[in-house]
């Protein structure tokens, strides 16, 4: 699986994903595509390895979920980005595909709130369940003491 | 497979694992190894160091106690309040106060919060003046935290008491960098030789 | 950090004993750190794990929003501390990968020679801790730990000599390194690469073939390839499970493509192949040391001038995703720059994070004794899964 | 006319010097396992840390002795004692010297055998008693263990007894006058390991500390003791093995024989044991821990049948010889 066949072979299937780069290749698609994409990426383009997810909080523009995952017998590494919109908070979950999304999403939902639907077990996992708010958003500041102030 | 590993997947890869081999005279010879290594250790010398009683030696570029230094040659507290270690520092932990001279700049204040301080040399990195520096000295426990808030006279008593690490900002610019010989000229040409 | 136990999440074949809510750690000998397992026990059989972390959080990835490319370096040693110059390692490559800024082949050199370093002590803290959970702290599990140590000791003399500190280091820096090889460094470096060399054997003929080690790791914690591939864990856990996964091998960085070195492989997936994994990788990182130190150019250790001021290191704005091969696995860094001193956005990706995962998938079924067994020579670092 | 003094003078003069060399042998352990792990240990009091084991104790009269709220408190409470008691009335039986003893019975080694596995009663309580699941899963495993080794430790240790034919201890050492019973040809070198392993395992030391198991278990059964309570488990503990290793030199390596004039018998005999202490202690410093299943497995499957055979072979060659004794 070279670059330029996974590439047509994204274009094929997904017309509304857009492949840029090379090493890793990001590939924007949209958030309803997110889970067959990855369906696509570990079946037919072989990227077994679950490297990591997260997510951007581009302040207006909303925020944006960011996975990478690799076909490590190939050298095809793929950065998978899809924009959830302004406001929107809830993303389909990756659990399905990847076993190590668990740990990942329930990261990513416990630092900027993000619901991913479909996880089975979707709790804080780095900070207190009576925390409030999520650090990692823009909005959350720094230097200010919050709640639960211990 | 299901999505976890349940008892019985759990035996078959145990058993399904390679083994080694359980021949006697393998295991006597494991066995009689490993209490070997354990004798042969018996008779080495310990690598204790009795810390209080005996001082390792430091190397010269050891991350110790922070202090400001005077000037060699004039004798004037060498830092001009400058405030680049104040910015720099990542725990924030450096507060200078400027005060501005006829000649130079002095600091009014200096403190160091060295309970929080990290000492990742970043201050005597960016001083211009090679003012801060760090000490070899490793002793920094105390019995109370106030006495680890330096203010400017401890920081100079610290630089005389204790003997200096080689780190200084301009060396360690020279050591970083691309233009090495041209910036040693230039140092050498404002040193006026 | 969740503070509910959910109901064991894991059921399996029930033997009608009564059940047994047992608490291990946050603070335990062999937690490895804070790392707490709540153990759902029927008799000595572990039937559910629920792994609670956090402890140590410290919000990494916020606090690099907050610091620019000159400062966030030396603090992120602090990340994983046991093998500190590795995230430093990933940090300033993606910062240089954004700003493609080239680093002198000197400096990399020097980069590698302290990264394979800092894996030899990271790897003889891990057998040392390893067989400290096995063996017990009164018994022949703190006489290996001892002896890596003592070992360890050495390394960290060097790095002493090299940067001033022992644990933190700050070695690293956009463009290059901080410092140049002291005066007389490479022969103390290549005396301390054969005086462990040879001590490794030791640890092997304590170990290898002795049977009280053989049946505390044999078939114990079995990963199985399809598992490994499906959590995503990296490094000699993988290499475990008989995966050809080393980024040093698929994505060479730093010029490792220059040295000549084995990427060991065993296809147990049991503790004992993780123990056989990274044996070799001791070897072959005190093979990586001679190398670089016999072939080191001379030149500039860094292609941007000193530091001078907090600001001084500007990036153009860009994403990069830079990856290195820790001792535990891949160590990645995303990084988003704004144009500013200061990265937007930051990820860690621990290794320990990712290989902490597999532990609810493989702990079930397991003795009590084997859940220390089996997170030893998982080698977690818990500034590094909670970062 | 103070006849009748006697029988408690000799048993306090006993008790103390058990009690003295038990605390010593705690710094002997020590130091012997720093200097195999290149450290220096015990350091600091005295010269040389000779003072540890005084410090120690003090140490621990001065702590706070904590209870823990829901523990049984009868029971938890009387645990160190009821543990402490079997533990040092192993000693009554055995002869330090001719006629120095306590009690010199003539089912010496049954009086033995059957009170050091009386302290398998404390540790349970105490286990039970603290109501700590590290304590009770510790407790488990120590009846489990202790009643599967005491098995072959019982078979090693009548081997001498066959080959002696008698079972007052002084008998046995007396029989040892021409050959030490681990020189008899491959029956005393076969039943001396066994011996070393099943003590190693009775004793639970490392690798066969399942109880103590302080990486999984924390500190086993004593988790929730502390101060003179904690001590006096401690103090059981090791006069535990100390009695073992009496034993061990009294049943193999020939008890006070040695070059000398005879009043050296006692401390050759000393030792002796601290020989058989030091060599347990080696074994101890040299593993891993292993597993309970394992441990029970070792036991039953090999160690068991194999001390069995041993003792139906050392039968065999006794009624082979016509005549026991070397």
């Amino acid at each position: 699986m070279t670059l330029d066949q996974a590439r047509t072979l994204i274009a094929e299937r997904f017309p509304g994903a857009q492949a840029a780069g090379d090493s890793p290749m990001v590939v924007t698609v949209p958030a309803d595509v997110w889970v067959p994409f990855a369906r696509f990426a570990k079946e037919t383009l072989g990227c077994w390895f679950f490297s990591f997810l997260t997510a951007v909080d581009w302040k207006e523009e909303g925020l944006e979920v960011v996975a990478k995952i690799d076909n490590v017998d190939e050298k095809l590494s793929l950065l998978v980005k899809t924009r959830l919109g302004p406001g929107v908070s809830a993303c389909p979950s990756l659990t399905g595909v990847y076993r190590g999304a668990d740990w990942m999403e329930r990261e990513c939902y416990d630092m900027f709130g993000i619901r991913f639907e479909g996880h089975p077990d979707l709790r804080r996992i780095l900070l207190g369940d009576d925390w409030e708010g999520h650090p990692l958003l823009k909005s959350y500041p720094v230097d200010a003491p919050h709640p639960p102030f211990r | 497979m299901s999505d976890v590993q349940t008892a019985a997947d759990v035996r078959a890869l145990r058993d399904a694992a390679p083994r080694a081999r359980t021949d006697v005279p393998v295991i006597i010879r494991a066995i009689l190894g490993a209490m070997r290594v354990t004798l042969r250790n018996l008779f080495r010398k310990p690598v204790t160091v009795h810390y209080p009683d005996k001082q390792r030696a430091y190397p010269d570029r050891y991350r110790g106690l922070l202090a400001l230094v005077y000037d060699k040659e004039t004798g004037e507290e060498a830092c001009i309040g400058c405030r680049l270690c104040e910015y720099v520092c990542p725990p924030a932990v450096i507060k200078v106060e400027m005060l501005k001279g006829e000649k130079r700049n002095y600091a009014k204040t200096f403190t160091l919060e060295l309970y929080a301080c990290e000492f990742c040399e970043l201050c005597v990195q960016v001083c211009p003046t090679d003012a801060i520096v760090m000490m070899k000295s490793f002793d920094l426990s105390t019995t109370d935290r106030r006495e680890l808030l330096l203010d400017k006279d401890k920081l100079h008593a610290i630089g005389r008491q204790f003997e200096q690490s080689w780190a200084t900002g301009n060396r360690l610019r020279d050591m970083q960098g691309p233009p090495k010989q041209a910036r040693a000229v230039e140092h050498k040409e404002a040193a006026g030789v | 950090m969740s503070t509910i136990a959910p109901s064991t999440r894991v059921e399996l074949d029930y033997t009608g004993s009564e059940r047994l809510t047992m608490n291990m750690g946050p603070q335990h000998p062999s937690a490895h750190g804070v790392f707490r397992a709540i153990l759902t026990l029927e008799g000595e059989q572990v039937v559910g794990i629920d792994a609670v972390i956090g402890y140590l959080h410290r919000c990494h990835e916020k606090l690099a929003e907050t610091l620019t490319y000159a400062q966030y370096p030396s603090i992120a040693s602090k990340t994983d501390y046991v093998a500190a110059m590795t995230s430093e390692f990933a940090y300033v490559r993606a910062a240089a990968m954004i700003g493609k800024i080239e680093v002198p082949k000197r400096a990399q050199y020097l980069r590698v020679i302290a990264a394979e370093l800092q894996r030899v002590a990271s790897h003889l803290l891990w057998l040392g801790t390893w067989c400290l959970d096995m063996g017990g702290a009164l018994g022949g599990g703190a006489t290996v730990f001892l002896y890596c140590i003592r070992e360890r000791e050495f390394i960290l003399d060097l790095f002493e000599s090299l940067v001033g500190a022992r644990l933190l280091y700050g070695f690293y820096q956009v463009g290059g390194v901080r410092y140049d090889l002291p005066p007389g460094w490479a022969e103390q470096c290549r005396e301390t690469v054969d005086f462990i060399d040879r001590r490794i054997g030791e640890y092997e003929r304590m170990l290898e073939d002795n049977p009280f080690f053989l049946v505390r790791t044999q078939g114990v914690g079995v990963i199985s390839r399809e598992l490994a591939q499906g959590v995503g864990i990296s490094g000699p856990l993988v290499r475990g499970s008989g995966v050809n996964y080393d980024i040093r091998r698929t994505e060479p960085y730093s010029s490792y493509e220059d040295f000549d070195f084995r990427v060991p492989v065993e296809t147990g997936g049991d503790c004992y192949a993780r123990y056989r994994v990274r044996m070799v990788e001791f070897r072959e990182s005190l093979k990586i040391v001679r190398q670089a130190l016999d072939r080191l150019p001379e030149g500039p250790i860094s292609s941007r001038p000193g530091l001078k001021s907090v600001a001084q290191i500007r990036i153009p704005k860009g994403e990069a995703y830079a990856r290195v091969e820790g001792a535990r696995g891949e160590v990645g860094c995303y990084l988003i720059a704004d144009g500013s001193a200061k990265p937007y956005r930051m990820k860690w990706r621990g290794a320990s994070f990712s290989n902490l995962a597999i532990l609810p998938h493989i702990i079930p079924g397991h003795k009590v004794a084997d859940v220390v067994a089996i997170m030893g020579s998982v080698d977690p670092v818990f500034g590094e899964v909670d970062r | 006319m103070m006849e009748w003094l006697t029988p408690l003078i000799v048993p306090f003069i006993v008790l103390n010097a058990i009690l003295g060399i038990v605390t010593y042998v705690t710094l002997l352990e020590r130091k012997f396992a720093a200097r195999m792990q290149s450290r220096v240990g015990p350091y600091r009091v005295g010269p040389h840390g000779l003072l540890q084991p005084i410090a120690d104790a003090i140490k621990l009269m001065m702590k706070e002795d904590v209870v823990p709220t829901a523990a049984d408190r009868p029971v938890y409470n009387l645990a160190p004692i009821v543990f402490l008691i079997p533990c040092m009335l192993i000693f009554a039986t055995i002869p330090f010297a001719p006629g120095l003893g306590v009690a010199d019975l003539n089912i010496g080694i049954l009086f033995f055998l059957a009170v050091s596995a009386m302290e398998i009663v404390g540790l349970f309580m105490a286990g039970w008693g603290s109501n700590n699941k590290y304590a009770l899963l510790s407790a488990m495993r120590a009846v489990n263990q202790v009643i599967s080794y005491d098995l072959p430790f019982i078979f090693a240790a009548l081997v001498p007894v066959l080959l002696a034919g008698s079972l007052r201890l002084s008998e046995i050492a007396v029989a040892q006058a021409g050959l030490w019973f681990v020189f008899y040809p491959v029956i005393g070198q076969l039943a001396f390991v066994a011996f070393i392993v099943s003590t190693v395992a009775a004793e639970n030391r490392a690798p066969f500390d399942i109880l103590e198991a302080e990486s999984e278990l924390v500190a086993g059964f004593r988790v929730e003791y502390s101060g003179m309570k904690f001590a006096i488990i401690q103090l059981g503990e090791y006069a535990h093995v100390v009695g073992a290793s009496f034993l061990g030199a009294l049943l193999f390596l020939g008890a006070w024989a040695g070059p000398g004039p005879e009043w050296l018998g006692p401390v050759w005999f000393l030792v002796k044991a601290m020989f058989v202490f030091l060599l347990v202690t080696w074994v101890r410093w040299s593993f891993v821990r292993i597993r309970v299943d394992q441990i029970l497995a070792l036991s039953w499957k090999a160690l068991l049948p194999a001390t069995l055979v041993l003792l139906i072979a050392t039968a065999v060659v006794v009624v082979w010889r016509g005549t026991p004794g070397v």
